[in-house]
């Protein structure tokens, strides 16, 4: 009975030959507009294997539409993203997944209805192959699927320190515990690029270390690249090796932390400075 | 080809060689069209007011006008009857306010939708049990509707129109009137608009949720009353009329489900064209009764094209 | 905590289910399948009355057929199907005596079981014609007289007799969708092939008989020259109406019997003038049959039905009285012949075999005004009674024709090809080779 | 109480996935199907078969398609009727077109036509959601049934228009038809509906069960995380359509013996959601206990007040069915949107933490 | 005994006979990833053999210490018994010490390898580095954020296995010698050094031989008849003697399966799913058990709770009765069986006392209503009395000779003599062999002709029990001469649910006085209960009504003293609610949740002044330790309050007087 697993944890997919630090996303001159209201325009910036890349900006600058580009989710009118050295425009949302982009939400969009367990199990739906014939007969090969993925989430579930709610239906669960369950069933997908959107927000101070711990741990040491859309300045300028800043849909500064900082553009779209 | 011939041309050289029969054929369409565009205009004020899809309007039709003819029978003067079948319809909307919709408050809509399932099955039920379960006759001339028929003689034909039908249209439209007004102008009928947009705007009104619901309700209610003596004075009163105001349903999705207009715009052309379609095409070439399916497809494939309906907004999804 | 209670009351019933109920054996059990609710409770209930006024009557004047009491139970169907099986089923655990299906859908599921079951099942006036074969149809009755044999009187009454004078013309044929009113289909087809007349079956579904104006305009369009009915409930009402407001000549509008219902005429009144029906029944408000009902049932508070309303005046209303006629008159038959008052389902249904309402007895019944004599046997199993042409006066039903007999040449080859693919489709199936002819 | 879940641990994940983890909910399982295969049979009267055991679990199998669809996967259907008259016309088909076929075969493949049918149904989800997609389920219902009445064919120009279900045997043993006898098709619904439960668990506790409750929870979430949706819905409406369509066919062959188009009326439909809603959406057990409550809640209000010596006409039980029915539905929607299951559910883990109250 | 020549005389030895002789039967398991891993005592016997070949790699030599700090969990379990069989001695640490007291041990046991649980450990270890000269490596279990250190001196448990493994692999021999070496163990090296929390000073490191360890253990095995089915959950501190003998020692004599938890916080729901056999924990356990049970029953419906009470009292009456098989009418007989149906068994089960076959509690004094309960649900709860000197048992009761009062006869092959100053003494199996660098110390404990001083005051009962009374130098006497034992005190105050901890002062004194703690779960439920609205433990324990409530408690004390002779002087006249709830954090408890009384007294040396000096109230302000390390201020206006004193007291004073 010696199912003991080998804790040393799920590594992130190694094999698209793009070593650490070289260029993992481009995003190339984007622009996205909803019936004529610009959301984006000709936006740049590139994503390097194995950083953390924050994407500030004041409400409504258009943060989450581009990681809703980047994933699939919206079609930019212009532009193209380069992912892994694959050019492309437009891709269903579960195409992107299938190439190694996993993301969370603003808002928690967990599966209400599902254990915490289950929703980070829904995460491995796309790495999972058994037939619907199989399913049925349960026992076998199914069976074997299953357990093989069940093994890979409560990696994830210690990973994240989540045990004690693991039956527990997420709709029960306090908002930090959500947010921390859907950065689980992201991690499930095994992505080699992490989109985050607002991993913080409503969250405590307690909460957000805890946060920010999983964050640079999973970066760390599932060698994850993590891009993330942040409000909370200080715990952008701790996590993010490098910062995009965009404002009313439009870049205005990119750099290291510290010299986005003292940008004085950046400053200004922060105090409201009307252009 | 000669199938062709039979969907393409022989359908509209029957209507332009007996126009006065495609009138006749297009009247008897909008009175049916009356029916559901009133059905569906109940259901979209409560929809507008509280997002909730309710089902049970259809069987309120029938309630109300069974309420009408049963406290008839029951020796009440029709005249009196009418005004005591509102009191029951006020009753019963206090009562579905109080008893499903307060409790249920806050719930998914499909609750809800689910909820007014249980309202149809019950209201059924208790109709049943207080009315009898048999067909009832609508004491139309008692209500003073009258009953002869005119007819007109175009094109060398005839076209027969019933007083009742006529009298059907011009109520339904005198109703959706006092309605645009009462909705447009009045302060109650602003804090039902805004409702479905805002729950707290409507509050600032400064008339409380319940209330709300129990006149709109109520407002549904008075449709429902109208409709229901229009369309028991044309096939008298049954509970055969729950699975004919399902056809409400097609309607609301062409109209939208917010929609007055698209109710009222929704409701004749689905009568008309179902009528057309059964007559022209189901008849001779599908075996007839056409209806019973026609507006259902044709909503079905308006959703294809537009999944918001011929009224609505078109949706972004937001995540 | 409620619904905790109400799971263990299912369970109970389980438990007590389980049992078989216990046959009380002092009773004739006639059960009756009926429906005084849904859209077609207006024409049934006013049948269903009369039926179980008779039974009644019985009881309280004769304590019973040949001194055991009639326990004539109802069960709701709702003139649906499923519900009708249930009943069946129900009926049968209690130990019924016969089945009365009351709805043709019902005849053909129950048919098939009653020759398993053993069960004779009774449906006056109505079910499947090919039945009147008894050789096939052991266990199944429909007297005095079938759809198509009605088919065809319609067929006479119209052409006065001479159905090739229909050669040409184009007959409608307005029948509820519904095996009832597709069940006469197949006789009309052979007749239209046979007569050279156009036939137009115009269907009207469940939920469109209040508003029947599709097929309304339809006969508008088609300008048929005769309109046959084949409705119930509220389709008679309906297409009578529609008929008025359409134009259409009235007396070119005919119905089977059960569209000779007074109440659905009375809507429009004089309009209605020259409208017809075919029926084996007539109204005899004075005959000693109906005065003994109105003596010991109506007038002693027994009866469910509507006074008011003249329902005790009406056709539908002494129709039900003859169908439950004829069945005690089975009954008398069977514990004569049994010699024993407590009959069983074997015995009751050689009763049926052996009832015959001669003129005589139905004189002494008291009815001979009311319906025209007739008789079953072993291999006949409908008695094929000859029916009037009535006609609406714009008050009431007048006789407008001598009796009417159906062409048994016609009718009897199609029944036996109907009675034989019937056997060939539920093989192995169950003839009843004694009898004689 | 009864349930002594302490000491009952799981030390491999083989053992965590068994079918009934607890030991107590084997045993009670076994109970049920004892008493369902040995006791029933040995005592029921074929009243009970034909108007309580064998509806009960033909209803539950069609209620249980249903819940696939909306319970599991989120897509309303009003349709539940019609798809389960494909089945049955199917069924009905096969069995007369291939006489020697056996009819399980033929009931087995029937459920593929209800299927197809409910798949190509099921297209207009991929662009409408919600109560607009109720409209193409009603559609669905309409037309179909239409299509029962209008197409000679399907039942073989029978003049009734009715289907009438053949004798057919197995093992020579008549399962079908006037001459089958109820216990006999009991055995062979309590069969099927044994086999389909087990594989309908099977398929809801895995992968495409949580991609079905991922797309009800959520469906932008469940694209997000890489569902695939057409796969998903598709799929729900495949299967769910697959078990509605054997049902269909079972309650015509193995029940009713005969149909017409009507049978399969949206009335149908609606007292398949309703014992679906009342046993519960999103549950496998609920539709058992919503079936058994449906069926037998008329036989209730027609016993039961007569015990007391109430009489109570027949028209009266099926006015006061409907009555509570309805208020049964509201009921539980105030008190327990999930229904009995979800009732026994409590129950059950009361029994666990007794004499805890939480 | 011949017999006890061929066992074995060491738990390396033990491994290998159970890995041969249970083979496949469960050794060890650990609730982890959603289930309970498992290992057969074969597998773990390969799992300590892979992680000794390897620390014999890093250069683990005979006699080296390791400290093993951390929770229950299975590799530092096994890193005992690699150590042990290397001839290492292990050292385990209480995985909460703070950095400075951790520092103390693993230096003065000049430790050379750490095995410990994850970061936490690490940190604290590398925060002394400096003064940890001896520490060679540091092995770790969970390699959570410690990706990033410097992995010269650092190794993960896993690779140390490797390493073992690869050294098998090139070496075939290595495994064969590994036994061997064993197998030519001696029982006469210290098989663990048990770092005694002590109430006094810094903690002293109690030697216990291999063979003293295997035979004491050997003895109680025997005693409860514990076999290689029975089954144990391991959530006390490892480092505490009473894991280390319960369920290590006992359970690899016995060959049964130890079971570590989830995670502190889940002990709770694992108990439950593992439904042990064998169960030891401290009176206040199953007190927190009873208040729970108690609470939860409050929420319950009228009807559940009518049956809950009447089935409790059926078993108060005869559950005792039944458990020991002494005689009981048919008719009680018949309604406890219906009580175990309907409220025993299930409350068994919800605790998950199901399995229970032996239960023990020692620590402290055990309220008899408390003790008693649990008896009377069938649960076998025993009593025994221990020290690490003793390595766990002095005394222990017998099946069916069991009373709260007591802590029973002897246990086996156990000496025990009352000195004249009222101390135990006493001589066992299992005896330690000294103080670690302490020979002062050790001569101090030990007398001159072998026996161990236990510095508890205690006497014999008539039927040969052990009855223990206080710290022999806490028991003291009242100005007025009457005897003053304050534990004696405390323990009755705390049988109330309400009071939580007490401190009793009145050495030397005119008359006693204590300070309260009051229990926040039951108070706050209460307070819940009655509408009384509180923030924090400070505003409800200031709470008038709460202080009634405690004087009625004090009252009820009082009057029960007085029915004692010995003790009825030492009523208890005036005290105190504490604004704070006594802290390990801050010195205030042992981490053995012991109150310190010495230094409580220093510290709040200004109410005991107002005890005494009549005052109403007094300002009191306090230094505190929060969770996190760092330090605040709390200060309040504590009031203090008289209480009644009874007749029988008075008297007997006077006539001293």
């Amino acid at each position: 009975m010696n199912a003991h697993p080998d804790h040393h944890i799920i590594v992130a997919p190694d094999d698209d030959g793009i070593a650490r630090g070289e260029t993992l996303m481009e995003v190339k001159n984007v622009s996205l507009a909803f019936g004529g209201v610009k959301a984006i325009t000709d936006i740049s910036f590139d994503v390097r294997k194995g950083e953390i890349r924050a994407i500030i900006g004041p409400n409504g600058a258009g943060k989450t539409s581009m990681l809703n580009v980047i994933n699939g989710f919206y079609t930019p009118q212009v532009g193209t993203i380069t992912f892994r050295g694959q050019e492309r425009r437009a891709m269903k949302p579960h195409h992107a997944v299938r190439q190694g982009i996993a993301r969370t939400f603003q808002n928690v969009a967990l599966f209400k209805g599902m254990s915490t367990l289950d929703n980070i199990m829904a995460g491995r739906s796309v790495l999972m192959k058994r037939s619907i014939g199989w399913q049925m007969l349960w026992h076998g090969p199914a069976l074997a699927e299953e357990i093989e993925h069940r093994e890979k989430v409560e990696e994830i579930i210690d990973f994240l320190e989540i045990e004690h709610i693991r039956r527990t239906p997420v709709g029960k669960l306090p908002y930090g515990l959500q947010k921390r369950v859907e950065l689980g069933r992201a991690l499930a997908m095994e992505p080699s690029l992490l989109l985050l959107d607002e991993p913080m927000a409503g969250m405590n101070l307690e909460e957000k270390e805890d946060m920010s711990r999983f964050i640079l741990d999973v970066n760390q040491q599932r060698g994850t690249t993590i891009a993330l859309i942040e409000h909370d300045m200080g715990v952008v300028m701790d996590l993010s090796d490098r910062v995009v800043v965009l404002d009313y849909g439009k870049k205005i500064a990119d750099g290291p932390p510290d010299e986005v900082k003292n940008n004085q553009a950046v400053i200004d779209a922060y105090l409201g400075v009307p252009h | 080809m000669e199938s062709l011939h039979s969907i393409f041309v022989a359908p509209f050289a029957d209507m332009v060689a007996a126009p006065d029969f495609f009138l006749q054929v297009v009247w008897e369409g909008l009175v049916s069209g009356v029916l559901y565009a009133l059905i569906a205009l109940g259901f979209v004020l409560i929809f507008k007011s509280s997002r909730i899809f309710n089902f049970a309007q259809g069987i309120m039709v029938v309630f109300a006008a069974l309420t009408l003819v049963g406290l008839h029978e029951r020796g009440v003067p029709a005249l009196l009857a009418v005004p005591l079948t509102l009191a029951v319809m006020f009753f019963l909307a206090v009562a579905i306010e109080r008893v499903v919709l307060r409790p249920l408050v806050n719930q998914p809509d499909i609750i809800l939708f689910m909820a007014t399932i249980g309202v149809t099955l019950f209201l059924i039920g208790l109709g049943e049990t207080i009315f009898g379960g048999e067909n009832k006759v609508m004491i139309t001339s008692q209500l003073g509707i009258p009953t002869g028929s005119w007819v007109l003689e175009p094109f060398g034909g005839f076209v027969s129109i019933e007083q009742k039908d006529l009298t059907a249209v011009v109520g339904a439209v005198l109703l959706v009137i006092a309605l645009l007004v009462f909705l447009n102008k009045s302060k109650m009928g602003r804090a039902i608009r805004a409702l479905g947009d805002d729950h707290q705007a409507a509050l600032s009104v400064g008339i409380s949720l319940s209330t709300i619901w129990v006149i709109v309700w109520f407002i549904s209610g008075i449709i429902a009353l109208a409709t229901g003596i229009v369309w028991g004075a044309r096939a008298g009163v049954s509970f055969a009329l729950e699975v004919i105001a399902l056809k409400a349903l097609p309607v609301l999705m062409l109209g939208g489900l917010e929609s007055v207009t698209g109710a009222i715009v929704g409701g004749l052309a689905i009568g008309v064209l179902e009528k057309v379609f059964e007559i022209y095409w189901g008849q001779p070439l599908l075996g007839g009764n056409t209806e019973a399916w026609f507006a259902y497809m044709l909503a079905l494939l308006v959703l294809l094209v537009r999944p918001q309906g011929l009224f609505g907004e078109k949706i972004i999804e937001r995540v | 905590m409620r619904l905790k209670h109400t799971t263990a009351l299912v369970a109970g019933i389980l438990a007590a289910g389980i049992a078989a109920p216990a046959f009380a054996q002092d009773t004739l059990k006639l059960p009756n399948m009926s429906y005084r609710t849904g859209p077609f409770a207006a024409t049934g209930t006013p049948h269903m009355n009369g039926q179980l006024d008779y039974m009644t009557m019985l009881n309280e004047r004769d304590g019973g057929i040949g001194g055991v009491k009639i326990a004539f139970e109802e069960c709701e169907t709702g003139y649906n199907t499923e519900k009708g099986v249930e009943c069946y089923e129900k009926l049968k655990s209690e130990g019924a005596l016969v089945t009365q299906p009351w709805s043709t859908g019902i005849t053909l599921q129950v048919l098939p079981r009653a020759g398993v079951d053993e069960i004779p099942m009774y449906a006056p006036g109505y079910g499947f014609s090919a039945m009147q074969d008894g050789k096939t149809f052991k266990w199944s009755f429909n007297p005095p007289t079938s759809y198509w044999d009605g088919a065809s009187m319609i067929m006479q009454g119209i052409s006065d007799g001479n159905l090739d004078s229909l050669e040409g013309k184009k007959i409608a044929f307005l029948h509820l969708d519904h095996p009832y009113g597709k069940e006469p289909i197949p006789l009309f087809e052979a007749l239209a092939e046979t007569h050279g007349f156009e036939f137009l079956p115009i269907p009207v579904g469940l939920t469109e008989m209040q508003n029947q104006s599709a097929q309304w305009l339809q006969i508008r369009r088609e300008r048929p020259d005769f309109v046959v009915m084949w409705g119930w409930g509220a389709m008679n009402a309906g297409a009578i109406t529609e008929a008025v407001k359409t134009r259409y000549p009235m007396e070119q509008f005919v119905s089977v019997w059960w569209g000779a219902h007074e109440p659905d005429l009375n809507l429009v009144g004089e309009e209605a003038k020259g409208y017809r029906a075919i029926s084996w029944n007539f109204v005899d408000s004075d005959s000693k049959l109906m005065q003994d009902v109105k003596t010991h049932v109506v007038d002693a508070g027994k009866s469910q039905l509507n006074q008011g309303a003249g329902e005790f005046d009406s056709t539908a209303y002494q129709r039900g009285i003859l169908m439950s006629v004829i069945l005690a008159e089975a009954v008398e038959a069977a514990q004569e012949e049994a010699g024993t008052p407590m009959i069983n389902q074997e015995q009751l249904r050689k009763g049926l075999e052996n009832v015959n309402l001669d003129e005589a007895r139905l004189a002494e019944l008291g009815a001979e005004e009311m319906m025209a004599p007739f008789a079953m046997s072993c291999s006949n199993h409908t008695g094929h009674a000859s029916a009037w042409m009535i006609e609406w006066d714009g008050t009431k039903f007048v006789k407008v024709s001598d009796l009417l007999t159906a062409d048994r040449a016609v009718i009897d080859p199609l029944v036996e090809k109907a009675a034989a693919d019937y056997a060939a489709a539920n093989q192995p199936w169950q003839m009843n080779d004694e009898c004689a002819e | 109480m009864f349930y002594r879940v302490a000491g009952q641990y799981k030390t491999s994940y083989q053992a965590d996935y068994a079918l009934f983890p607890v030991k107590q909910d084997a045993f009670l399982l076994a109970l049920i199907l004892v008493v369902a295969f040995v006791v029933f049979p040995l005592t029921a009267s074929d009243f009970m078969f034909r108007a309580l055991l064998i509806p009960v679990l033909i209803y539950a199998l069609a209620a249980l398609g249903l819940n696939i669809l909306t319970g599991y996967a989120g897509q309303l259907s009003l349709g539940t009727g019609a798809f389960m008259g494909v089945g049955a016309y199917a069924c009905y088909k096969l069995v007369t077109i291939f006489p020697e076929l056996n009819v399980i075969v033929a009931i087995a493949l029937s459920g593929f036509f209800s299927a197809a049918v409910g798949v190509a149904f099921g297209l207009p989800s991929l662009r409408i959601k919600g109560f607009y997609l109720a409209i193409a389920t009603l559609a669905a219902q309409f037309f179909l049934v239409w299509l029962f009445q209008k197409w000679g064919w399907l039942y073989n120009y029978n003049a009734s228009g009715a289907i009438q279900v053949p004798n057919t045997q197995m093992f020579g043993v008549t399962i079908t038809g006037a001459r089958a006898s109820a216990m006999s098709q009991y055995f062979v619904v309590l069969s099927v509906v044994c086999i389909v439960t087990f594989l309908a668990i099977n398929v809801t506790r895995g992968r495409i069960g949580r991609t079905w409750k991922a797309v009800r929870d959520m469906d932008i979430a469940a694209e997000l995380v890489g569902i695939n949706l057409m796969k998903a819905k598709l799929s729900a409406f495949f299967v769910s359509s697959y078990i509605v369509g054997i049902a269909g066919a079972l309650f015509v062959f193995l029940w009713r013996g005969a149909a017409e188009a009507d049978l399969f009326d949206i009335q149908l439909s609606f007292r398949v959601l309703f014992i679906a809603i009342i046993g519960g959406l999103g549950s496998i057990l609920g539709n058992y206990l919503g079936a058994l409550l449906i069926v037998a809640l008329p036989v209730i209000i027609g016993t039961v007040p007569a015990m007391f010596g109430l009489p109570i006409s027949s028209a009266m039980v099926e006015h006061l069915n409907t009555m509570i029915i309805g208020a049964l539905i509201i009921g539980f929607l105030i008190v327990e949107p999930h229904g009995l299951a979800r009732f026994w559910a409590v129950i059950r883990e009361k029994l666990i933490i007794w004499p805890f109250p939480h | 005994m011949a017999e006890a020549q061929t066992l074995p005389d060491t738990f390396p030895k033990y491994l290998l006979r159970n890995a041969e002789m249970f083979g496949t039967r469960p050794a060890m398991r650990h609730k982890d990833r959603g289930i309970w891993q498992s290992w057969t005592w074969s597998q773990q016997r390969d799992e300590i053999r892979d992680f000794a070949t390897g620390l014999a790699g890093l250069g683990l030599k005979h006699g080296d210490k390791v400290a093993i700090i951390g929770a229950n969990r299975p590799k530092l379990y096994w890193a005992v018994c690699a150590v042990q069989s290397l001839g290492g001695v292990p050292v385990p640490v209480y995985a909460d010490a703070v950095a400075d007291e951790l520092a103390y041990v693993v230096s003065h046991a000049d430790v050379r390898f750490a095995v410990v649980q994850d970061q936490e450990q690490v940190d604290k270890l590398n925060s002394f580095a400096d003064r940890l000269t001896s520490l060679r490596a540091v092995i770790y279990d969970e390699p959570r954020g410690l990706v990033d250190y410097d992995k010269r001196a650092l190794h993960d448990f896993e690779d140390v296995q490797e390493m073992g493994r690869r050294a098998q692999m090139a070496d075939r021999q290595a495994a064969t010698r590994w036994e061997e070496a064993i197998r030519n163990g001696s029982g006469e090296d210290v098989s663990i050094m048990l770092y005694t929390s002590g109430t006094t000073g810094r903690s002293k490191g109690v030697m216990l031989k291999a063979k003293n360890a295997v035979k004491a253990a050997q003895d109680t095995v025997t005693f409860d008849r514990l076999t290689e089915k029975d089954s144990v959950l391991a959530y006390l501190p490892l480092a505490w003697v009473g894991d280390h003998y319960l369920n290590y020692a006992q359970g690899y004599v016995a060959g049964f399966c130890m079971a570590c938890p989830e995670s502190g916080q889940t002990v709770a729901q694992d108990l439950r799913e593992l439904a042990p056999t064998f169960y030891f924990a401290p009176p206040r356990v199953f007190e927190g058990l009873l208040t729970s049970i108690t609470i939860r029953m409050e929420d319950a419906g009228k009807f559940k709770q009518r049956i809950y009470r009447h089935y409790i009292e059926v078993a108060r009456k005869y559950g005792e009765a039944i458990l020991e098989g002494r005689s009981v009418p048919a008719s009680a007989r018949a309604s406890y069986a219906i009580g175990e149906i309907l409220v025993y068994g299930p409350l068994k089960n919800v605790l998950g006392l199901s399995n229970i076959r032996v239960a023990y509690t020692a620590g402290e004094a055990i309220g008899s209503d408390l003790f008693s309960f649990f008896r009377a649900l069938g649960v076998n709860l025993k009593q025994l009395y221990g020290q690490t000197e003793a390595f766990l048992y002095v005394t222990c009761q017998k099946d069916g000779e069991v009373r709260s009062d007591t802590v029973g006869p002897p246990a086996p092959n156990v000496d025990i003599r009352i000195s004249d100053d009222g101390e135990v003494q006493f001589r066992s199996p299992g005896m330690f062999s000294g103080y670690y660098l302490e020979e002062e110390k050790t001569a101090e404990t030990m007398t001159p002709d072998g026996y161990v001083k236990t510095g508890d005051a205690g006497f014999f009962d008539t039927d040969g029990q052990l009855k223990i009374i206080d710290r022999a130098k806490d028991v003291g006497k009242l100005s007025s001469g009457a005897l003053f034992a304050p534990k004696y005190l405390e323990n009755m105050l705390k049988f109330f649910p309400n009071i939580k901890e007490a401190v009793a002062f009145g050495d030397g004194r005119e008359f006693a006085t204590a300070f309260i703690n009051i229990d926040l779960q039951a108070v706050g439920n209460w307070a819940e209960r009655n509408n009384i609205a509180y923030a924090s433990y400070q505003e409800l324990a200031g709470h008038p009504l709460v202080y009634e409530m405690i004087a009625q408690n004090v009252e009820d004390t009082n009057r029960r003293l007085s029915a004692e002779p010995m003790m009825a002087a030492a009523q208890v006249r005036r005290f105190l609610i504490l604004h704070k709830e006594l802290d390990a954090d801050d010195g205030e408890l042992t981490r053995t949740q012991k109150v310190r009384r010495a230094f409580v007294a220093d510290r709040y040396a200004p109410l005991i002044e107002a005890l005494y000096d009549g005052s109403d109230v007094r300002f009191v302000e306090t230094e505190v330790t929060y969770e996190d390390g760092r330090k605040g201020r709390i200060s309040a206006n504590v009031k203090i309050v008289d209480a009644p004193v009874f007749g029988a007291a008075q008297p007997v004073r006077e006539a001293a007087e």
